[in-house]
C-alpha cells in the first residue's frame, strides 16, 4: 500500500459526507456531478432546550452524552446549533475527524462525525473533552486535537463542534 | 486535493448508503434564525477584557435561556449598531494587520439577523473610541440609514456612514464634545468638557453640521456620567455622581434641561445609581430601572444589588426589584410583558428576572468573561413619544 | 473661554509628561527642539518582587496601594515592569489621564500620571479599577475609562498601566 | 495636534519643574533584560483557547517567581522557535484581516530576549498547523538557522524558512507523514500514519529532501503519542498509550528504535503516561521525568498528580514528586540546580518545585486561561551527547 493511497484512505474516513456543497464541490471541479448531492439544508432555531433525538436518551447539551465519546471542543448543542447542525452564520468543515461510539438506547456503535462549525471565534460553552478511540495527529482521520475548520470558505476560526450520525459502525 | 476528495467523497457515500433498523445517518445543517429579533431577545457584550482582540456579542432568547447565537467583534468590542426594525446590525470593528499590532482597520460590517452572516464591509476612518463600551459610543440613526461612530484619538469627531449606499459620508470634527445621543432622525446630542451639551444637525445625506450649544447643565462637583438613557424620542436622561437626573431633551435650538430632581431625595444614606450600564427605560410604560448601592462618589461604577423602580410621570417610585446577585448593567425588554436583564462584569452569567414581579426566572451561564453592554431588541423610536 | 482652549488645558494636564519622544516629537515637528528632551531611559528588569519606592509604604504590585487611586486595569508591577517603568517590548502611551492620590507616609497629595503600555495584548494580571476623582469620558484628562494608548507607534492594543509620579498637587 | 500638543508639553514641563522636600517627579522606561535567557527563565505558552486569535506566552523568573514580560502570538498560538543560544526566538502566527475572519496570513516573527520587540517578519505559506500545541508543530534547527513548520491543511508538508536571511526556503511536501523532530542540524524525523517514522535531510540552503522510512514501530494497538521528548542529539523518546517507551535514533539511514520497555511494568494497575507534555529529561543528569496518572487508554491526556523520575541508563524509577496539584505539562530546567515546572490545561497557574528534593518552591498565578507548552531556557543540543 502505498504512501498516497493510506492518505486517501485517511481522507475518505475523515471527509465521510458532503457536507459543505460548495468547498467540496469547488475541489472537485467538473469531476463530480452536483445532481448527486442533497442540497445543503437549513432549519430553524428551535425555541426549546436540546433533547436527545429519536431513538437516542442523554442530553446533547451535556459532555456525557453518548455521541460524544471522542469529541474535543464546545458543544453546538450549547451554542446556537445542536448535535447535527452549526450555529448562525457559521460554517460546517467539509472534512473532519470521526469516532465509533455505543448508542445505550440500542447497544449499536456508530460512527459520529465530528465537523466543526468555522468562521466565528469560539463559542465557550459546554467545552468537552473525551477521548476514547481518539489518535495522534499523525493519524489525523481520528485526532480531536487538530482544528479541523479547514477546507472551508471562512478560515480556520473555530466555534463550536457537531456530533453527526453517519451510519452503524462496522 | 481533487483526487483524494473524490476519493473520499466516494466513501462517505459508500459509509452512509445502508440504512438500517438503527439511527438513520445526519445531514448536517446550519441554523437560521426569524427575520426581525423577537421582544424576548438579547445580545449581550463580552468585551474579553483579558483577551480585547476576542471581543463578541451573544444572542440570547430569554424566554427559555437558549444561546442563539453570535457575533465576533473586533479590539475593545463595543455596542451592535441594532437597526430599530431588528433585522440588521451593524458591528463596528477595529483590527491590526498582526493581532496586537500592525496595520489598523477600522470597519463596520452589516450582518442580517437572520442569518448572522457578515455582509457589507464599510472601511471608516481609523479613530474609533477604544475603551469600556457606552451607550453614546456608536449608533444608527432612528431611521437604520445611518452608522454614527464616535472618534477619541484624542481629538474628538464623529464618523458618518451611510449603510444602504456602503459608504462613508465623513468625518466630521467636534472639538470639545463628545459620544453620540439621537434625538430624532437628523439629529443627536454630545456631552462637551464644561458640562455643556451640543447638538449636532444631519442633512438628507448625512453630512453633520454643528448645532446649539446650552450652558452648562451640571458642575464639575457633581458631574454627569456618561450611562444616559434614551426616555423619549428627543429625550436623554442623565445621572450625576450623586443621583440627580436631568431630563435633556435635543428637539429644540439647543440641549435643554425639562427635568430635574434627585432620585435620592433629601438623606440618600449613601444609595447612588452604580454600575457599567445602570438604567433602563421601558417606554410604553413609562417605567425608568435604576440600579443602586449604597457607597460614596467614587463608587459610581460599583455593582449593586436593588433596582429601584420610577413612575417617570409622577418621578414616584414604585417597586424595588432585590436582585439575586449583584449587577452592574441591567435592561429591559420592550414589550407588553418586560424581562429585566441582568449581567455583572467579570461573572459570565445573564440574568433574567420578571420585571412586573421582581422574580428571578432563570440565567444563562457560560457567557465569555466580561459582560458589559445589554442589548435587548430595540424599539422603534417613533414608538418613544416625545 | 473657547472651546479649543478648553481642549487645550485637557490636553495639557493629561499629556503631562514627555514619555514617548519620538511619538510627541513627531507631531510637533519642528516646533520643538530635541535638545531639552531627557532621552527615554531604560531599566534593568529588578530581579525582586515589586517594593514601595523610597518615601512610600505599601506593595506597587496590590490594588490598594496608594498611587492606583484613579487607575483602571492590569499593574504593570505584575507584568514585568513597575510603577514607572512599562514591561519589556512594550510602549508607553505619551498622553494619559491622571489622579491626585495622597501619599500615606507623609500625608500629602501627588499627581499621578497613569501613562499605559502599549503594543502587547492584555497582560491580565492583577487587574485594578479604583476611581477616586475619575472623570467622565467626556472630560479625557481624568477618566480611566478610555483606552489610552494613543499617539503610540505601536497603535492601542493595551498591555498595562504605571503610575508615575509627576509631582505634588496644588 | 502639534499646537495642542506643544501647550500640553510645556504645561507638563511647568509642572513637573517644582522639586520640593516631597516625592521627586519620575522618569517613565521601559524595561529590558538579559541578552540571554537565564538558565531559570520559563516561557509558557497560553493557547487562549477561550479566545483563540488572543493567544501569548508568558516569560517567567523562576527564581522568584516574577512576570518578566510576554509576546502576543496569534490564532492558536503554539510553541516558540527558541534559539538554542537563547538570545533570539521565533514566534509563528495565524493572523486574519477580521480577526475571525477575512484574509489569512502566516509569519514567522524574530524576537531578540533582550527587548522582547518584534522585528524581521518572514511571511510562510498560509498553511500552519491549527490545534492544540505540541513539540513537534514548529522548531528551529539546532543551529537557529532555520525555522521548521509542520503544515496541515490536510495535506501536509513542511515550510523551512531562513531565519538570518529572513526568507522562506520553501515547502516541501511530507504526505502521509507529519511533525518534526530534529535530530542533528540539518535533519528531522517524522511520524507517519501507519506507525513508521522518516527521516527528512536538508542541504546547507535548508532544502529538505525525503530520507529513509522505517518500518512500522508501533501497532494501531498501541499507538505512540505525539508527545515525544528529545533524549540525545539525534535521539526522541515516544511513549504509548500503555505508557510503553520507544527511543527513536535518527542519525542513520532510516529512523531506527535503538531502545524499548515499558515504564509500567508488567503490573501497571493502571498507571499511565497522561497529559500535553507530559515529559521532561534533564540532559546532564541523564533524567526522565514523567506525567503518571491511574486510568484506561481513553486518559492519555488526563492530568496526572505525579512525577515519576527514572535514570536512563540504568531505566530504573529513581525517585517519584508527588505534585501538590494535577498537572497536564511538565518541564526541567537544564542547568545543575534544576527546576521541575508543572501546569495544568484551564488552571492560570505556573508551579515550580525543586526537582532534586520535589518540594514545592513557589507558584506564579493569574496566567492567562489555558497553559499548554513550558519551554525553559534551551540547552544547547551538541551538549545533548547522541
Amino acid at each position: 500500500m502505498t504512501r498516497l493511497d493510506r492518505i486517501a484512505e485517511i481522507l475518505a474516513r475523515q471527509a465521510a459526507r458532503a457536507i459543505s456543497r460548495r468547498s467540496i464541490l469547488g475541489r472537485l471541479g467538473a469531476l463530480a456531478s452536483a445532481a448527486s448531492l442533497p442540497a445543503l439544508p437549513v432549519a430553524r432555531a428551535s425555541a426549546q432546550a436540546a433533547k436527545a433525538p429519536p431513538g437516542e436518551t442523554g442530553d446533547p447539551a451535556s459532555c456525557d452524552y453518548w455521541r460524544y465519546c471522542a469529541i474535543d471542543g464546545f458543544l453546538c448543542s450549547c451554542c446556537g446549533g445542536s448535535v447535527s447542525s452549526c450555529p448562525p452564520g457559521t460554517e460546517p468543515s467539509p472534512i473532519t475527524w470521526v469516532g465509533t461510539c455505543r448508542n445505550p438506547a440500542d447497544g449499536k456503535d456508530y460512527v459520529i462525525s465530528y465537523n466543526d462549525c468555522c468562521g466565528k471565534a469560539a463559542c465557550g460553552r459546554c467545552i468537552c473533552n473525551r477521548n476514547e478511540g481518539d489518535t495522534p495527529v499523525y493519524q489525523p482521520q481520528g485526532a480531536n486535537d487538530i482544528n479541523w475548520c479547514l477546507g472551508t470558505q471562512s478560515g480556520i476560526v473555530y466555534n463550536c463542534s457537531t456530533a453527526v450520525v453517519l451510519g452503524a459502525a462496522g | 486535493m481533487s483526487r483524494l476528495s473524490l476519493i473520499a467523497l466516494c466513501a462517505a457515500i459508500a459509509l452512509v448508503a445502508p440504512a438500517r433498523a438503527e439511527l438513520q445517518a445526519e445531514q448536517l445543517s446550519v441554523e437560521t434564525l426569524p427575520e426581525k429579533l423577537p421582544a424576548h431577545w438579547v445580545w449581550v457584550n463580552d468585551v474579553a477584557f483579558f483577551n480585547m482582540a476576542d471581543g463578541r456579542a451573544y444572542l440570547i432568547d430569554a424566554d427559555n435561556g437558549r444561546f442563539v447565537g453570535m457575533v465576533s467583534g473586533g479590539y475593545g468590542h463595543g455596542s451592535l449598531g441594532l437597526d430599530p426594525r431588528g433585522d440588521r446590525f451593524v458591528v463596528p470593528a477595529t483590527f491590526y494587520s498582526r493581532g496586537s499590532r500592525g496595520d489598523r482597520t477600522d470597519v463596520l460590517t452589516l450582518y442580517e439577523t437572520k442569518n448572522l452572516t457578515p455582509g457589507t464591509e464599510i472601511i471608516i476612518p481609523a479613530k474609533k473610541f477604544s475603551g469600556i463600551p457606552f451607550v453614546g459610543n456608536s449608533t444608527l440613526t432612528d431611521d437604520g440609514r445611518f452608522a454614527l461612530i464616535y472618534n477619541f484619538t484624542p481629538e474628538q469627531s464623529v464618523t458618518v456612514a451611510n449603510l444602504d449606499k456602503g459608504a462613508v459620508v465623513g468625518e466630521f470634527q467636534t472639538p470639545g464634545c463628545g459620544l453620540i445621543y439621537p434625538v430624532g432622525p437628523r439629529r443627536f446630542m454630545m456631552q462637551c468638557g464644561d458640562g455643556s451639551m451640543q447638538l449636532a444637525l444631519m442633512d438628507a445625506e448625512g453630512k453633520v453640521t454643528p448645532g446649539g450649544v446650552s450652558k452648562p447643565l451640571w458642575t464639575q462637583e457633581d458631574l454627569a456620567t456618561e450611562k444616559a438613557v434614551r426616555v423619549g424620542e428627543s429625550r436623554w436622561m442623565f445621572f450625576t455622581y450623586n443621583s440627580q437626573v436631568f431630563i435633556v431633551d435635543g428637539a429644540g435650538k439647543e440641549p435643554r434641561v425639562v427635568d430635574q430632581w434627585s432620585l435620592v431625595g433629601p438623606n440618600p444614606d449613601g444609595w447612588r445609581v452604580g454600575g457599567l450600564q445602570p438604567s433602563a427605560y421601558h417606554t410604553a410604560q413609562g417605567r425608568l430601572y435604576v440600579l443602586m448601592h449604597q457607597g460614596g462618589p467614587e463608587t459610581r461604577k460599583d455593582p449593586g444589588k436593588q433596582v429601584w423602580v420610577f413612575d417617570l410621570r409622577t418621578r414616584k417610585k414604585i417597586q424595588q426589584i432585590d436582585l439575586e446577585t449583584t449587577a452592574t448593567s441591567i435592561a429591559v425588554s420592550q414589550d407588553a410583558k418586560p424581562l429585566l436583564y441582568a449581567t455583572e462584569f467579570g461573572v459570565p452569567t445573564l440574568n433574567i428576572y420578571d420585571a412586573a414581579s421582581g422574580k428571578k426566572l432563570r440565567a444563562v451561564d457560560q457567557l465569555g468573561q466580561t459582560l458589559t453592554v445589554i442589548q435587548p431588541a430595540p424599539v422603534q423610536p417613533a414608538a418613544m413619544g416625545r
